[in-house]
């Protein structure tokens, strides 16, 4: 193929087909380098300045969120974000989402979405300890679901079963809008057991880029060089730009990169994983930090095809792949350690002074621009968001209709989003290291730091509903209801990652949405002091112009001090004294009842009393830190029924309640409740504790039957029957 | 009754992650001969006899059962077999 | 005691066993990288498990082509005791020091849950210290772990007791429930069950830790003799 | 150059899980005529040039790496690739 021309770049509009708008374009030509730029050139500004590399759609609402606090040891910027848990250890974490490319290939997208999360997290020299992810698929009613599910669930699976880090936790939600959209999102937290990280730098002039892993093929490259056909017979073609995730490689790589950083940290300036937009970003990105100039040697760079384009080798998105630079005295050590681990690393490139990226291919110069040309000078977008019509700003509740107490418990814990999803995470290997405390089925998932008598607690939360009926407080709700999962399960929160998914943000509706719910997330974060210390935006998740839900997701991570506090959200023994903190009142907007009634959500959302949710969570901690509680489980989707069934199933216990709560309101949704149980020796204890906002309901019993009496109605259901419901519904759909 | 023999294997331009794994452990086990491991699937698939649409459905099950249309290609041969 | 952990590119379980030696049972233990050709000095042989070389081709099939591996067959034909777990089970049947094959799950797909097993051979030198049809909790984490082999083969482990671990119901499809093997000396034994990850209760189960006390409880009494 | 094509199937003893989960979904997508899967793995091999023992190295290749004598068998073929 012969390269268009810079003439024939700018009269084509070449530059459209990649994202680039004119007057983006405009102001690279004639502001930016006084010249046309080439045809690469011209490839490597649509990438970098594309939202996903430069966020210039969502930087302005994402200074919403606070990023620091006491523990921050460095917030977003980094590959990832890290937080100081003491003993001069700290934890990194981060989320990705890979929806786009876990549509077109469910199986390889999800693992090479889990396969990037990781690589995030190990070249900052972190050892990674656990992997949790965020599902969003349409409802299994059809094949093509069914095969998304499958894919998409083994692709997780896949990876990180074979790279040996534990999935501890996560969430999987099913919804009309995300049918041709499905969300996948990955988060992986790792361990440094020195404060001492390695930034993501190119610095020092005359010092050495490395380039590590796997060769550059034409994986992932969507740009216009072949994209015509790539699209005109879909089945037949022979070409494929997919990813293909190799986690046998990235286990090499990831032992190497941490022993090297860990045992040989002289020879090393920086390290930087190749993700999105691969060898320019992670290269620019490293000069750009450090002040620095970059020089390239495409010939040098290991190529799994022939004849591939300078535009190509840059913008390949091949993976397991990492960047470092080093000192040039340790070239020879660096090389050797990497081929001890049979490992391909050559350098291919130095640091300059000069602040300009060079790029030679055969020879020639092919790239000769500003290094922060490709960083720094992306325009910032402000876009004016409208509020949609469809939002009801009146607070006024709907109201269920019940006719069958029985029957409605047991519909709602077959209720996909409620019903046991333990069919699909049971294919994630939960325990390798022999770490986990507490696996997947629980309120968050526990990984304990051996040689410590601590702990990391994590979880995925995102209630979308809460959020497409009420952004400012749907989005409040997401932080709580992921706080609230860490404190159940004995731990302070200490830090958050998002995924932002929305649709497009053009779409004035779209950006209110998203404006709206970040600064819920952000005011609560403020409120509470949790740091968003990394994250990840994904715009224009749409299909045929139907958006999905505003779909912030919250990774948050918690500290448990002490390993005693770990606590699980089943119920223990017969006898054990039953409570509910928090009160219960009519909150069906939003609510599971309401989507399985209705077949929609609608109406807005109760105001958040975000001081009893403090008083609340800091009384559970302390109940915790007094040896108080057996078990603990937050109060969410489908509201004190689901939490009560939930809690029974595990140890195969039975309850027997009595409240003054409604039938209906046992599906209340109402914020900042915990359900939890306590030695009937320790009642009076955790009555003072509670003060006047509890109610006791009764005691779990050994007889595997639920016996509620409401104020309204009663319930005699047997646990088997409940059970079957909720654990036998996911793997019936998916049969 | 009919066999068909289906060959799946990956697009020249997918990585084929096991085939290099295959590859340096040949080599380790010394025959440095070997320049090239590419893995792919085979079915053998009897049929009870020829239907109208036959090699329709032979692609239709190709396409959506056992190739990955995405990232592998295929191709079969049909055969008689009693 | 001093124990080996063989660790193979793409092994993920290594440290696990490590520290359910070091910490489980208080003996010595080493990582011995698979490049090594010697195991002289070790008086017990453990692979772990994970994914060597991914699993790519066939789980285990290209790890028993390692440098270690013809030093490991040694040890084990010198009566050393060798213990395969997951991964390294599937590794024991590729090299043949295990008859039978351990294939793709029943149900086709990967599966991490804790599973009831049964003593059913507690005179091996891995299971003294348990009770003859003891019910022990013992992860599983594996998609290949369906045990095969053939009716002569099966008749030989049933005559010579080989058969050392059953699960207690139909757990991924393998023949009789069979979930770990001796050979015939008794002295290699290789299970897809995780006894390393069942050492300590904050984990869910200590009942693995009997299997590695069995071992010591052996090597010590030789040594008085 | 040369290449061998390699096809390692299961033995007709040893059941195919794979296979029959392929043949249950051929069914439930219609295909009713068909009566058995079976998948095996499938090989290109390139090498540089015919060494002296060539069809002994295939063959040790086969034994000893790409197929497990105790559930599957192998046959190959090879052709000039040029
Ligand atoms: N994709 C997944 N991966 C791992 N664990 C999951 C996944 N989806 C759900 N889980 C687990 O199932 C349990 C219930 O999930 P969920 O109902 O979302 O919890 P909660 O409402 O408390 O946030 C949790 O322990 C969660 O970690
Ligand atoms: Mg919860």
């Amino acid at each position: 193929m012969i390269e268009p021309t810079p003439k024939q770049v700018q009269e084509e509009k070449i530059y459209r087909s990649w994202g680039l708008s004119d007057s983006e374009y405009e102001l690279i030509s004639e502001k930016i380098l006084g010249r046309l730029p080439n045809y690469t050139e011209t490839g490597l500004f649509s990438v970098m300045w594309s939202e996903h590399c430069s966020y210039k759609n969502s930087k302005k609402v994402l200074r919403k969120l606070p990023n620091d606090s006491s523990r921050v040891l460095a917030g977003p910027g980094e590959d990832a974000g890290i937080i100081d848990i003491g003993d001069n250890q700290a934890v990194v974490f981060k989320a990705e989402s890979h929806n786009h490319p876990s549509a077109v290939e469910p199986y390889q997208g999800a693992a090479t979405g889990v396969g990037g999360i990781i690589r995030d997290i190990f070249s900052m020299g972190a050892t990674p300890i656990a992997l949790l992810n965020s599902l969003k698929f349409g409802p299994i009613d059809n094949d093509q679901t069914k095969h998304l599910v499958k894919e998409v669930v083994a692709g997780i699976g896949g990876y990180g079963n074979c790279i040996g880090i534990p999935t501890i936790g996560g969430e999987i939600a099913f919804e009309k809008c995300y049918e041709k959209n499905p969300l996948v999102n990955a988060m992986c937290i790792g361990l440094l057991d020195n404060t001492q990280f390695k930034h993501g730098q190119a610095s020092g002039n005359d010092n050495l880029i490395v380039y590590v892993g796997a060769k550059t093929g034409r994986d992932g490259i969507h740009g216009a060089t072949f994209a015509s056909d790539e699209f005109s017979n879909k089945k037949k073609k022979q070409r494929s730009a997919v990813q293909v995730g190799n986690p046998f490689m990235e286990k090499l790589l990831m032992d190497a990169c941490v022993e090297i950083i860990h045992e040989h940290s002289e020879w090393i300036l920086g390290v930087q994983d190749m993700g999105a937009a691969g060898l320019v970003s992670s290269t620019a990105e490293m000069a750009s930090k450090a002040d620095s100039g970059l020089m390239l040697n495409l010939d040098n760079v290991p190529q799994r095809e022939t004849n591939m384009s300078a535009y190509e080798m840059m913008l390949s998105e091949s993976q397991e792949r990492m960047v470092l630079c080093i000192k040039p005295e340790f070239k020879k050590q660096v090389l050797g350690f990497f081929e001890s681990y049979n490992l391909d690393a050559v350098v291919i490139g130095k640091v300059t002074s000069d602040k300009q990226y060079r790029i030679y291919h055969n020879d020639e110069l092919v790239v000769d621009i500003p290094v922060d040309s490709l960083v720094e000078d992306v325009p910032e977008y402000d876009h004016q968001g409208i509020m949609p019509e469809r939002i009801i700003e009146s607070k006024e509740q709907y109201i269920p209709e019940m006719e069958s107490f029985r029957d409605t418990w047991l519909s709602v814990l077959s209720s996909p989003t409620i019903a046991s999803k333990a069919y699909l995470y049971q294919t994630y290997d939960a325990q390798v290291k022999s770490n986990t405390v507490v696996k997947p089925g629980s309120d968050a998932g526990v990984v304990r730091i051996r040689g410590t008598r601590k702990a990391i607690t994590s979880t995925n939360d995102s209630n979308s509903r809460y959020v497409y009926v009420d952004p400012y407080i749907g989005g409040q709700i997401t932080v709580l209801e992921a706080a609230r999962n860490i404190v159940s399960s004995g731990g302070i929160p200490v830090g958050i990652t998002d995924c932002l998914n929305y649709g497009n943000p053009e779409d004035p509706e779209i950006f209110w949405e998203l404006e709206r719910s970040v600064q819920g997330i952000a005011d609560v974060c403020r409120k509470f002091d949790v740091p968003v210390i990394s994250g990840n935006v994904s715009l224009y998740n749409e299909f045929n112009k139907e958006a999905i839900y505003p779909s912030p997701m919250i990774g948050m991570v918690g500290l448990i001090e002490n390993i005693d506090h770990i606590t699980t959200s089943c119920f223990k023994n017969s006898g054990d004294l039953i409570y509910v903190l928090g009160s219960t009142s009519s909150d069906f907007n939003g609510s599971e009842i309401q989507n399985l009634q209705l077949g929609k959500v609608e109406g807005a959302l109760n105001d958040i009393d975000l001081d009893i949710e403090k008083k609340n969570q800091n009384l559970i901690l302390s109940a915790i830190k007094q040896g108080l509680l057996k078990s603990c489980h937050d109060l969410s989707e489908g509201g004190l029924a689901v939490a009560l069934s939930e809690s029974a199933f595990e140890n195969k216990l039975g309850f027997n309640i009595q409240t003054n709560i409604s039938t209906v309101e046992m599906f209340s949704e109402t914020q900042s409740r915990y359900l939890i149980t306590v030695d009937s020796k320790n009642k009076n204890q955790i009555e003072s504790l509670f003060g006047n906002n509890f109610e006791c309901l009764g005691f779990v019993t050994n007889d595997s039957i639920f016996t509620v009496k409401a104020r309204d109605g009663e319930l005699d259901l047997e646990l088997n029957e409940a059970l079957n419901s909720w654990k036998e519904a996911i793997p019936c759909l998916m049969k | 009754m009919l066999l068909a023999k289906v060959y799946v294997t990956l697009k020249d331009s997918v990585v084929d992650v096991q085939g290099e794994t295959i590859k340096d452990a040949t080599h380790s086990m010394g025959y440095k001969n070997v320049l090239d491991v590419r893995m792919g699937k085979y079915f053998e698939i009897k049929f009870d006899k020829r239907t109208d649409d036959f090699e329709n459905d032979i692609d239709s099950i190709c396409d959506d059962l056992l190739a990955n249309p995405n990232i592998e290609s295929y191709r079969y041969e049909i055969v008689e077999d009693n | 005691m001093k124990f080996a952990v063989i660790v193979f590119p793409g092994s993920n379980c290594d440290m696990d066993l490590y520290y359910a030696i070091k910490d489980g049972v208080n003996e010595q233990v080493e990582l011995v990288s698979y490049k090594e050709t010697s195991l002289d000095g070790f008086d017990g042989i453990l692979i772990p498990g994970g994914f060597s070389y991914g699993d790519y081709l066939r789980s285990g099939a290209i790890a028993s082509h390692a440098p270690i591996i013809n030093e490991v067959k040694r040890l084990a034909e010198l009566g050393k005791p060798v213990l395969g777990i997951c991964n390294g089970f599937q590794i024991l049947t590729e090299i043949g020091l295990l008859p039978g094959t351990l294939t793709n799950n029943r149900q086709n797909r990967f599966i991490c849950e804790d599973v009831q097993l049964i003593v059913e051979n507690n005179q091996t030198q891995f299971t003294s210290e348990y009770e003859l049809n003891e019910q022990i909790t013992v992860p599983i984490a594996h998609g290949e772990g369906r045990y095969y082999c053939d009716d002569e083969t099966l008749q030989m482990l049933k005559d010579n007791h080989q058969i050392v671990f059953k699960y207690t119901h139909d757990v991924n499809g393998s023949i009789e429930e069979i979930a770990g093997i001796t050979n015939k000396q008794k002295n290699v034994l290789g299970m897809m069950p995780h006894p390393e990850r069942a050492i300590e209760t904050i984990l869910g189960s200590d009942d693995g830790l009997k299997l590695f006390q069995s071992m010591v409880k052996k090597q010590k009494d030789e040594v008085q003799l």
